[in-house]
């Protein structure tokens, strides 16, 4: 390992995560003019961080809700390592191998895990509830998320990002025109992912307060703003890899990413919320069909 | 006048048939009053709201006439077919307030008995559950009650502030429990 | 299989009263078995400041500005109540002018109260855009109460035997100008929210109140009549000058909470019907019946009941005076008093957790009124 | 502790932070509820400033007394208050919160706020308009940058005299005596 690639592994999580926040600031200043108003400053989450940072927190409801967001933050950060972030002349992949894209299906889910059994320990029915609703909601966007890698895993005969990124050479190549079915049912399941407007059944203030988040404040509060930052850019970035293309250089990086998190965001803007069994029926239904149709052709 | 009140001259022909001792007066159109003894009340109720359509329950109203040591308790009807509402007016002695409860005509009567058991210590009998509605852990009279005097109760329970009394600037109040001197106003030339 | 879903535990959930999703401050107690809501209890009385006692401590005239603050969206219908009530007691006349004019700020109200409740039911399911939306737009219905009236929420602008101000100059055209705004904006409310797929898909079948109950049920206002019921005290027993305007009751089949919001979203275009045809026919003449000097004000001995169309349904005021100074009883009848306790707690069995705010929104509950 | 205290209400960048990012707790205890929509929906937008609802005690900075309190409603509040992480800010909005105002002679409503909970900033008016609730956090927002806000530190020290206050009005005290 070189000692670039040990900087970028100190310094990506920083960068990744203001990013992330950047991107959800800015996301809030698009909401506000379409609702007809200006919004804060597009660093306004990182001001809340540092000041969450800043706060007393005198919680305490035992070991786990203590280590569910260390343990979420973890588990984002090491999602990061696998996931190649840029290719091109100074390519920055960390821990890429021969097989990345399966243990990503797998790690990718640590986080949420962690936050659950954090969460479950505040003794809150709303957060027990928010957790249940969660669960049910990553058992269902999982569905066509999987089946979308294994279109990909399928068709390129590789399970390393590495590889399904050299595929999409050129933009005529990228997966977003090659394999629409795999990128339909991931972008469904990429609009679970984010929690935004139509599927946020998670976070719904105002059925269960704010769910699983609704005992931790202060520090811990920032540790979970900062994890849902930089998860967000880790998705982002996973999205560009697998269905355009990656990126060179960060310029392109942004733009792209910039790119698929506009899609959440504006389906988010104009749309309440689903109740559970619905965003189930949702992501069952359509995305699923779709991405097993995908799935039929490829095997052909 | 008569001659416009056709339909409510007929509803208290009709009352006055079934129930004599019921003392009906035509208030002006669309309202009727209605005197009645509180024995057979609820019986008196249900006779309106199956045979001559009172059907809407619009409250129950409680008024204390503490000068003649009587409770008055106003039940609202409203007709939807005929559009007249009814008042039947009934007074209870105020030491010994009982009377039937309404709540198996209706089910929102039973939130009106509630508060006005609560408000006044009225009973009901056979009502599910005279628990408190508003108050919360409340000791004192039951406050609607004309000799509960909120304004003793408020000067025992409660602090005011300075400026409230004397009319002097609250602010001084405020900033003396704070240890700061008030801003000054600015004035514009 | 079905033996472990019924020994399923029941748990508790506090929804309230600090929570995001109750309109104002009340408290519902949920007996829950998984998302599916076995029992509700609501609790109320977290508003309760006596208004009822503090006006059998008033004079006639300061009881005013006490009764427009029981319902705080929409204050009108209560200063209405109590004038009218009063008039009757007296049998004072009401200048013609006067009555055109409280038909106008009592539409105006309703207009405001309708984009309240449109941000409240549409912020219940997570469409934050609307309640920016509506919210905004009402505040130039609220500058146009300012500008008539001296206060944005609490007008105290109708009083016993008329109104206090006359229309300043060129206010009519700004109320039309406002009307014709909020005209346009109904569509982008129509494709926002209520033409919206996953409301639709949200709010149909959900809280059905029983049609052949629902008048026994005490149910009243745009819940009765998004039963398909036509009742409105407004046809039922015209005040003012309400018998010679023209319009519609609005009626709509489904009892739930879909063909309530539709009744509301219609009722705005009637409002705006009703307060153009009032500034057209408004006449000119005095605004004020006036009665004595304010401090030895006796209303005589009497009683009477008078009802409004508010916002949420029937709004009724029981006066009683003895011939003093004061009343001797007020007694308000708000529509949420039975919406918000007895009828909430029977649509909300069997209901999911999701749907408790969404229901409580298309009720129209409201706790200041429920407690007062 | 005094000391330490006094070092967190001083440290400039945290209370940079502090004064762009208020989250106000969505508690609408009394009818100044109805004016806290506009003031954070799209005509006043109060978002401009950092100011932004939260849904839960544990998340909130900012405790918004939107007009009188019945005594039914103080006890929540004190628990909420007490919930909430420090530093905290209450802001007693309109005239009832400061002695009564119109409900002076109400059984069921507490005359002066800050008798049961330390108030930062008073804001008067029945009721306050949005440009007046904007200014009242303004005017917040420069106590924190000052270091003044401290009515968080205030209660911590006078504990015992706020609950002897709070235990006057409330009759059935079932809570615990001290819980953050």
């Amino acid at each position: 390992m070189s000692p670039m690639n040990i900087i970028w592994m100190i310094a990506m999580p920083f960068i990744g995560a203001a990013i992330g926040l950047l991107y959800i600031g800015i996301s809030r200043n698009i909401t506000a003019r379409v609702q007809n108003r200006f919004g804060p400053p597009p660093y306004q989450n990182i001001i809340d961080i540092i000041k969450l940072y800043s706060k007393k927190t005198a919680i305490t409801h035992g070991v786990m809700f203590h280590l569910g967001p260390v343990l979420a933050i973890t588990g984002t950060i090491s999602t990061l390592m696998f996931v190649p972030i840029l290719t091109g002349n100074y390519p920055i992949y960390l821990f890429s191998f021969q097989g990345d894209l399966i243990l990503l299906m797998y790690i990718m889910v640590f986080g949420c895990l962690a936050m659950a059994l954090g969460a479950g320990q505040s003794g809150n029915p709303n957060s027990a509830i928010g957790v249940s609703r969660g669960l049910t909601q990553m058992f269902g966007y999982e569905v066509p998320f999987v089946i979308a890698l294994i279109i990909l895993m399928v068709r390129f005969d590789t399970s390393s990002v590495l590889d399904i990124i050299k595929a999409q050479d050129t933009v005529a190549h990228w997966n977003i025109f090659r394999s629409p079915f795999s990128f339909i049912a991931a972008i469904a399941a990429f609009l679970g992912m984010m929690g935004n407007k139509p599927f946020d059944i998670v976070f719904a203030p105002a059925e269960i307060s704010s769910g699983p988040p609704s005992e931790y404040g202060g520090k811990y509060l920032a540790l979970m703003q900062t994890n849902r930052g930089l998860f967000a850019f880790v998705k982002l970035v996973l999205y560009t890899d697998l269905f355009l293309g990656g990126a060179g250089d960060f310029i392109t990086l942004i733009l792209k990413t910039f790119a698929l998190f506009l899609i959440p965001l504006f389906i988010g803007i104009v749309n309440p919320r689903f109740r559970t069994e619905q965003a189930m029926t949702f992501f069952w239904k359509w995305p699923t069909a779709i991405g097993v149709v995908g799935l039929v052709l490829v095997l052909l | 006048m008569d001659s416009k009140l056709i339909k409510e001259q007929e509803i208290k022909r009709n009352i006055n048939n079934a129930f004599r001792s019921a003392e009906v007066t035509v208030v002006r159109r669309r309202r009727i009053s209605v005197r009645f003894r509180a024995g057979i009340l609820p019986a008196f109720i249900s006779y309106l709201k199956e045979y001559m359509g009172f059907v809407h329950l619009v409250m129950i109203s409680c008024v204390d006439w503490l000068e003649d040591n009587q409770f008055e308790l106003v039940y609202h009807l409203w007709s939807y077919e005929e559009h007249i509402h009814a008042m039947i007016k009934i007074r209870l002695d105020r030491d010994n307030a009982q009377i039937k409860s309404l709540s198996s005509l209706w089910p929102h009567a039973e939130t009106y008995e509630r508060e006005i058991h609560e408000m006044f210590g009225v009973d009901f009998e056979g009502h599910p559950g005279l628990t408190d509605l508003i108050l919360e852990d409340w000791s004192d009279l039951p406050p609607m009650r004309r000799d509960f005097d909120t304004r003793a109760f408020v000067a025992e329970t409660f602090e005011w502030r300075k400026g409230r009394e004397d009319a002097q600037d609250v602010r001084q109040t405020i900033s003396a429990r704070y240890g700061e001197t008030i801003p000054e106003f600015k004035k514009d030339k | 299989m079905a033996a472990l879903l019924t020994k399923e535990k029941e748990t508790t959930l506090y929804l309230g009263p600090q929570h995001p999703g109750i309109t104002g401050n009340m408290m519902v107690e949920l007996k829950l078995t998984g998302d599916t809501i076995q029992r509700a209890k609501t609790h109320v009385g977290y508003l309760h400041r006596a208004f009822e006692k503090l006006m059998e401590e008033r004079l006639w005239m300061q009881c005013f500005p006490i009764v427009c603050r029981i319902c705080v969206p929409e204050p009108d219908p209560n200063e209405e109540n109590l004038a009218r009530a009063i008039e009757e007691i007296e049998g004072r006349e009401v200048p013609e002018r006067a009555q055109y004019i409280r038909v106008l700020m009592l539409e105006l109200a309703r207009i405001t109260a309708y984009l309240m409740w449109m941000g409240g039911q549409s912020g219940s399911m997570g469409l934050y855009t609307m309640p920016q939306w509506s919210i905004g737009d009402r505040d130039y219905i609220l500058d146009l109460f300012e500008e008539l009236t001296g206060g944005r929420v609490y007008h105290m602008y109708i009083w016993a035997g008329g109104v206090r101000r006359d229309l300043p100059v060129g206010f009519k055209d700004r109320v039309r100008k406002v009307m014709d705004y909020i005209e346009s904006r109904l569509v982008d409310y129509d494709r926002l929210l209520f033409e919206n797929a996953i409301f639709l898909k949200r709010a149909q079948g959900i809280g059905i109140i029983d049609k052949e109950k629902a008048l026994e049920w005490g149910v009243v206002g745009p819940p009765l009549r998004g039963c398909g019921i036509a009742h409105d005290v407004r046809k039922d027993e015209p005040y003012e000058v309400y018998d010679q305007l023209d319009f519609e009751l609005i009626t709509h089949e489904g009892n739930d909470v879909y063909s309530r919001a539709m009744v509301r979203r219609k009722e705005i275009e009637q409002s705006i019907h009703i307060i153009r045809q009032v500034l057209d026919k408004m006449p000119s003449g005095p605004i004020h019946n006036p009665g004595p000097n304010p401090l030895k004000w006796k209303v005589p001995a009497g009683d009477a009941y008078v009802r409004t169309e508010s916002a949420r349904g029937e709004f009724g005021y029981y006066v009683v005076s003895d011939g003093s100074l004061k009343p001797r009883r007020v007694h308000v009848r708000g529509p949420a008093y039975v919406h918000g306790i007895a009828l909430l707690e029977h649509l909300l069995q069997g209901a999911n957790v999701a749907d408790v705010s969404f229901i409580m929104n298309s009720l129209g509950t409201c706790p200041p009124e429920i407690e007062r | 502790m005094n000391d330490d205290l006094d070092r967190q209400n001083n440290n400039i960048i945290a209370n940079w932070a502090r004064k762009h990012s208020l989250w106000v707790l969505a508690y609408g205890t009394g009818c100044g509820a109805i004016e806290v929509p506009p003031t954070m929906t799209s005509r006043y937008d109060a978002e401009r400033f950092g100011i932004t609802g939260m849904a839960t005690p544990r998340q909130a900075d900012v405790l918004l007394i939107t007009g009188y309190l019945a005594i039914k409603t103080l006890k929540r509040v004190i628990r909420t208050y007490e919930q909430m992480q420090a530093p905290k800010y209450v802001i007693g909005f309109g005239s009832c919160t400061i002695n009564g105002g119109m409900y002076w002679d109400s059984y069921n409503t507490i005359k002066r706020l800050d008798d049961y909970i330390p108030v930062d900033i008073f804001i008067n008016g029945c009721m306050p308009r949005p440009e007046g609730v904007i200014d009242g956090f303004i005017k917040l927002q420069e106590r924190i940058a000052r270091g003044q806000a401290k009515g968080w530190q205030h209660y911590q020290e006078n504990l015992d005299w706020y609950r002897a206050n709070q235990k006057k009005v409330i009759k059935n005290w079932t809570m615990p005596d001290y819980n953050w």
